[in-house]
């Protein structure tokens, strides 16, 4: 017997480690962005009175193009893996630079948007800004945008470093792992962003 | 110290308690089936020269009859059990024509609030005792449970109540008492340092000794709520 | 993936595909309809979105089954809890 | 599917079976990623918070017993604890809370899912070690920093958090409420890199039970500690972020003015409790799952005899972990929750004492018709068995609505979770401990103190807890600092003394497992590869295994339970010896 075919799985998945450990990663993440959601949803339930309609408070055609810019940044993202797939290396480093591109403008619009909110006095724990008054729309608000823009910006960080790599040739159709598993974390937080979006902004 | 329960005085308190003595029964069985069994086995099944042990891997039989006669006797128990809860807890199967009191829970001290003859809590004939908690007997007894800071529970063993009280909430309680007499009352969740000296007393008397004390009580107020 | 055994996803269509959505939302949420039509639409539109980028930008649309049957595990969870606690605070269906 | 293989092997630093190479001590005793040696790591780590954990309820039981009266040799504790001796309340509030914490997150937890997941899994499995191990480095090297800050809290400002280990708010969201700040800032904070720590390791288990598996080793093969750590692993991975989230709503409203739980502003003190108990539940399955593996292992092993209806157990197993998420809400029946949500939760909570069932009647099952030796893990998993079923039955009680009215939040409380933690999944640790001892150390430990250990264990463990039920009962509450302080209770006085002589002795005992845990590194008895006996494929490599486990990949040929089966000559056959030509297959 081969250490080929000795160290394949024997039933297994059929989907290599590295892709299955990041898949089985971000079901974490499913939970761990439910409890903040579901408390949002709760709260909001619970305290009408203390949530602003859409568009009242925060700026809904800036966070639009936002996350139209995060969509883009999915799809760069997903030309990168494409590329590597065809070893196509310079497609690579390319779309990957733009999908860093879009990604910290993600992150530069969504600072821009807090500063504003601060500057309104929109604060975590705002009592002014809301209808009835009190706290809770600030600390959700701020408690599920920020959550997820630390998760773009760990992010755009470990692009850089997959970047640095593509740049030293690590990676070839056969060694791929790294941009796909790349790709299927920045999908997720591109996924949670959509669902945010919607319930937080549009809501 | 035994498995059985001191006697209650509320009119559910009986029907808890025979609850208690059915799944006591249940539960018993279950144990001294199970745990015989085992003890059994092991005394018999005890190594032995020369014995091998039987090459068995299971019996379907078997699985369905245990899975089937447990699941059957936890949904008689849930079964048993629902309508005594809906009646205990349900606001909406709640007796009418209770005695309403407010209780306010703070740290480390219960409030209980008495309305005034309009049945307002802040009426000038209204009143407040400290630790303490008049009702009447063999009459339903509402309480509006309220707490100022942290969580609190409003336990009183032998009514088999308890309740948390939980800021922001108000949370009614219902009981009817058949004995008069003095009853403890306790703190049952934790909410401090002084969660170990958060105890009161709950007075029951009889309608005309509590209507008494309730005009002396008015009376002593000078119409100061 | 790279014995691809299936034509390359339409990675540009479903960005159009995801654009659009997103700005229909914005468009459903704006306009005023009553709040339970856009709150169903609205969560309905973006469901499918996150859908479409499960699919084919996370690639599970070409996964093996079994991924597909983890990548559910959490799903019924999230909705058991939302809907059980949702009964505590006046919310819910 | 050469190519498959090939990114398998994709360049990521370390991959399994990779390093043959020698390493230096810090690469083999500190920054391992040997899983047999992050295993050891999680041992000494998880014993010494259980000893912890053991000696905070030596504090509380003087203070239960004693009250007001001064610890001998008390006179060490600063006087924000115990001035003189007499422990204060607001140390003993830290005590139950850092009890709690210490044993449940400590030590059980890092004990069945840290020591026996790294040590089990890839052995059982037949790999090289875990799909990921540096993050298996990773996972315990996050929870010694947390172990430390957890540990630090006593000595800042305010003393530890104690607002109990389920840290209830708004208890728990302002100090203003109990004194403590910064303690129960620091008990967030630590629980939130515990967390990490957890979830690194579950990854790395799912994927190394689903990919890494030997040929042969098909999912029905599986022994049954992979299937409950298997499906432990899911739990953690998704129960632990739901704690995460809501640790770091309760931390902002602590300290950045947000008030998520804090009612005075609109927050909501039961949202806290949905999402703590909607992790809290699947936890206390976390800690008793791999018990349940341990302990099938242990029993088919000492009745040499197949485990009864592994099908059955596989599936109880899964059954347990599913209904697991859909009960949380049995404790909060006194919360002011929605009265018929209490229904739903009962019903659901009913429910799942089938799948219990089902597991303790296999048990039994397995021991009918067969040759029972009574070695050391094997007592201990017998003792599982009949504790276990103590705890779960008592379980029934406060399933049942009506009746938890009376004793929620009381001893009986207290008597259900030790029977279930401490009768349950602890011995089911001291089992699975003596049971691989030899495969981790090379050497056995002596069974004569083993055996002295476990009667003692048995009997004062039993004389200390059961009558808790009895207090719960008679109305006594729980974290209750000093509880003459009632009419009612100060009757009972003599059973509380009763129950600390009891922990007394228990704890006399637990010392000398300690010493013979130490002391058989050195001296014990040379094991050999398969002192026990058994099928399953650690015991076909010698004690302790080599780095990388297994010279060549084991093909495995059959289940791991084929105890005392036909045709062999011995009473067992390991699940890699290839099948023979008179054997009966
Ligand atoms: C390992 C941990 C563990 C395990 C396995 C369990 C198992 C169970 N637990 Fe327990 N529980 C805890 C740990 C655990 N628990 C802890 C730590 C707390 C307190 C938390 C705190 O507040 O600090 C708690 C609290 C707790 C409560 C809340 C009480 C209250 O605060 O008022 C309830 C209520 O329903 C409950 C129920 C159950 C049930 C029904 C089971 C069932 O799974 C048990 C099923 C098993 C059996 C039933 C026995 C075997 C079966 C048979 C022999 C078959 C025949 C049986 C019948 C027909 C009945 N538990
Ligand atoms: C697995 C969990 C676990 C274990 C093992 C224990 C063990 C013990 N527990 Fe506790 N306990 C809890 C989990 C546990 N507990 C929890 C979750 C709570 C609720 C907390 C809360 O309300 O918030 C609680 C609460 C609790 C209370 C209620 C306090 C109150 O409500 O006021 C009491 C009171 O008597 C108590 C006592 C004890 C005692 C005497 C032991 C004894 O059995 C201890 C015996 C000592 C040991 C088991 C350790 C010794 C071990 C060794 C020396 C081995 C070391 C070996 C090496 C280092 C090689 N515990
Ligand atoms: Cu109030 Cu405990
Ligand atoms: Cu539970």
């Amino acid at each position: 017997m081969t250490t080929a075919t000795a160290t394949r799985p024997e039933p297994g998945f059929g989907v290599y480690n590295l892709k299955l450990g990041m898949w089985v990663f971000l079901l974490s993440e499913v939970m761990f962005f439910t409890s903040l959601i579901g408390a949002y949803i709760i709260l909001r339930f619970a305290h009408p009175e203390q949530f602003a309609a859409p568009g009242e408070v925060l700026n809904v055609p800036l966070t639009a193009v936002n996350t139209f810019i995060l969509i883009c940044s999915s799809v760069t993202m997903v030309k990168a893996f494409a590329a590597v797939e065809k070893d196509d290396q310079r497609g690579l480093q390319l779309w990957l630079v733009a999908t860093i591109i879009l990604g910290s403008t993600f992150v530069g619009v969504q600072i821009y948007e807090y500063i504003h909110l601060f500057a309104d006095g929109f604060v975590p724990n705002a009592a002014e800004y809301s209808a009835g008054g009190g706290p809770l729309y600030g600390s959700t608000f701020y408690l599920m945008t920020g959550f997820h823009g630390l998760h773009v910006s760990i992010g755009v960080l470990a692009l850089i470093w997959v970047l640095i790599r593509s740049m030293r040739g690590a990676y070839s159709p056969e060694r791929l792992g790294g941009v796909e598993i790349m790709g299927l974390y920045w999908h997720f937080v591109d996924l949670v962003w959509i669902v945010l979006f919607t319930i937080v902004y549009l809501i | 110290m035994n498995w059985l329960l001191e006697p209650s005085v509320s009119t559910f308190g009986p029907d808890i308690d025979q609850l208690y003595y059915i799944i006591l029964i249940i539960t018993g069985i279950v144990f001294f089936v199970t745990e015989g069994l085992l003890i059994y086995f092991l005394v018999k099944y005890r190594a032995r020269e020369g014995r091998k042990a039987e090459y068995i891997h299971g019996s379907t039989r078997a699985e369905v009859i245990w899975t089937a006669v447990p699941f059957v006797v936890v949904l008689v128990l849930a079964l048993m059990s629902k309508p005594l809860w809906d009646q205990i807890k349900e606001p909406s199967l709640f007796p009418e024509g209770a005695y309403e009191i407010e209780v306010v829970a703070r740290q480390f001290e219960w409030e209980a609030r008495y309305a005034g003859a309009n049945g307002e809590f802040d009426a000038d004939d209204s009143f407040t005792l400290l630790n303490r908690v008049h009702v009447p007997v063999n009459q339903p007894v509402i309480l509006h449970l309220e707490a100022e800071d942290v969580i609190h529970s409003f336990f009183v063993p032998d009514f088999r109540v308890k309740q948390d009280a939980v800021p922001g909430r108000r949370i009614p309680v219902w009981f009817e008492i058949t004995e008069t007499g003095e009853y403890e009352l306790g703190c049952a969740e934790l909410c401090g340092i002084g969660h170990y000296r958060m105890d009161g007393l709950v007075v029951v008397q009889s309608e005309e000794e509590f209507e008494a004390w309730k005009q002396e009580r008015v009376a002593a107020n000078g119409g100061q709520p | 993936m790279q014995n691809v055994d299936h034509a390359p996803p339409p990675y540009m269509m479903i960005w159009g595909v995801l654009a659009v959505l997103m700005f229909a939302k914005v468009g459903v949420s704006l306009i005023g309809m009553p709040q339970w039509l856009s709150i169903a639409l609205l969560i309905m539109i973006s469901l499918l979105s996150a859908l479409l980028v499960a699919l084919y930008y996370m690639h599970l649309k070409f996964e093996p089954k079994k991924l597909w049957i983890l990548a559910a595990v959490p799903i019924p969870l999230v909705i058991i809890f939302l809907l059980f606690v949702m009964q505590d605070f006046g919310g819910g269906p | 599917m050469s190519q498959t293989a090939i990114k398998t092997d994709w360049d990521f630093p370390a991959f399994a079976g990779e390093g043959h190479h020698e390493v230096g001590f810090i690469r083999t005793y500190i920054f391992s990623t040997d899983h047999k040696m992050i295993a050891k790591q999680f041992l000494a780590m998880s014993l010494i918070f259980l000893a912890l954990g053991g000696t905070l309820a030596l504090l509380m039981r003087w203070q239960l017993a004693f009250p007001g009266q001064p610890l001998p040799g008390g006179g060490i504790f600063p006087d924000t604890m115990a001035p003189g001796g007499i422990i204060l309340p607001e140390f003993y509030n830290s005590l139950v809370t850092m009890h709690g914490t210490f044993m449940i997150f400590f030590a059980i937890m890092p004990l069945l899912v840290g020591v026996f997941g790294n040590l089990l899994i890839p052995l059982q499995i037949g790999a090289g070690d875990m799909a990921f191990p540096k993050l298996n480095m990773l996972s315990f090297w996050l929870a010694v920093p947390a172990g430390f800050m957890m540990l630090a809290s006593f000595f800042v400002e305010g003393g530890a958090a104690g607002a109990g280990w389920t840290a209830y708010a708004p208890l728990s969201a302002d100090g203003e409420f109990t004194g403590v700040y910064l303690g129960q800032q620091l008990w967030l904070g630590s629980l939130f890199i515990l967390g990490f720590s957890s979830i690194a390791g579950a990854v790395n288990y799912i994927t190394t039970v689903i990919n890494m598996r030997a040929p042969g080793m098909t999912w029905f093969r599986l022994p049954l500690t992979i299937w409950a750590l298997f499906v432990t692993a899911i739990l953690v991975l998704l129960a632990i972020p739901i704690l995460a989230g809501a640790l770091i709503m309760l931390l902002t409203d602590q300290t950045l003015g947000t008030a998520f739980f804090l009612p005075a502003e609109g927050g909501e003190p039961l949202l806290w409790q949905h999402l703590f108990w909607f992790f809290g539940h699947p936890e206390v399955y976390i800690l008793i799952l791999p018990a349940f593996g341990i302990v099938s292992e242990i029993l088919a092993n000492g009745a040499r005899k197949p485990i009864f209806g592994y099908f059955a157990m596989v599936l109880a197993i899964i059954a347990i972990a599913f209904l697991g998420w859909i009960v949380w809400g049995h404790h909060m029946f006194m919360s002011g929750m929605n009265p018929l949500l209490g229904t739903t939760f009962m019903f659901t909570t009913m429910v799942i004492a089938v799948p219990s069932a089902i597991k303790v009647f296999n048990w039994l099952g397995t021991l009918w018709k067969g040759n029972i030796h009574f070695t050391v893990p094997f007592l201990h998993a017998a003792a599982f068995v009949s504790l276990f079923i103590i705890g779960g039955l008592s379980g029934i009680f406060m399933a049942s609505t009506p009746v938890d009215i009376h004793i929620h939040d009381t001893y009986f409380i207290v008597a259900h979770l030790h029977y279930v933690l401490f009768g349950g999944s602890l011995f089911a640790i001291f089992a699975g401990i003596t049971y691989w001892y030899p495969k981790m150390f090379g050497r056995l430990m002596n069974t004569t103190w083993n055996r002295i250990h476990f009667v003692g264990s048995f009997i004062f463990y039993n004389l200390a807890f059961f009558p808790m039920h009895g207090l719960g009962l008679e109305g006594m509450m729980r974290r209750l600092y000093d509880p003459t302080q009632y009419g009612w209770l100060a009757e009972l006085q003599p059973w509380n003394v009763f129950i600390t002589y009891a922990v007394f002795a228990l704890i006399a005992f637990q010392v000398i497992f300690f010493l013979n845990f130490i002391i058989s590194m050195w001296r014990g008895e040379d094991a050999g590869p398969n002192p026990w006996r058994a099928n399953s494929l650690e015991w076909s490599i010698p004690s302790p295994p080599p780095h990388g486990n297994f010279e060549r990949i084991p093909v495995v040929h059959r289940g791991a339970y084929e105890y005392s089966a036909p045709g062999w000559d011995e009473d067992f056959v390991l699940q890699n010896e290839p099948p023979s030509e008179e054997a009966v297959q």
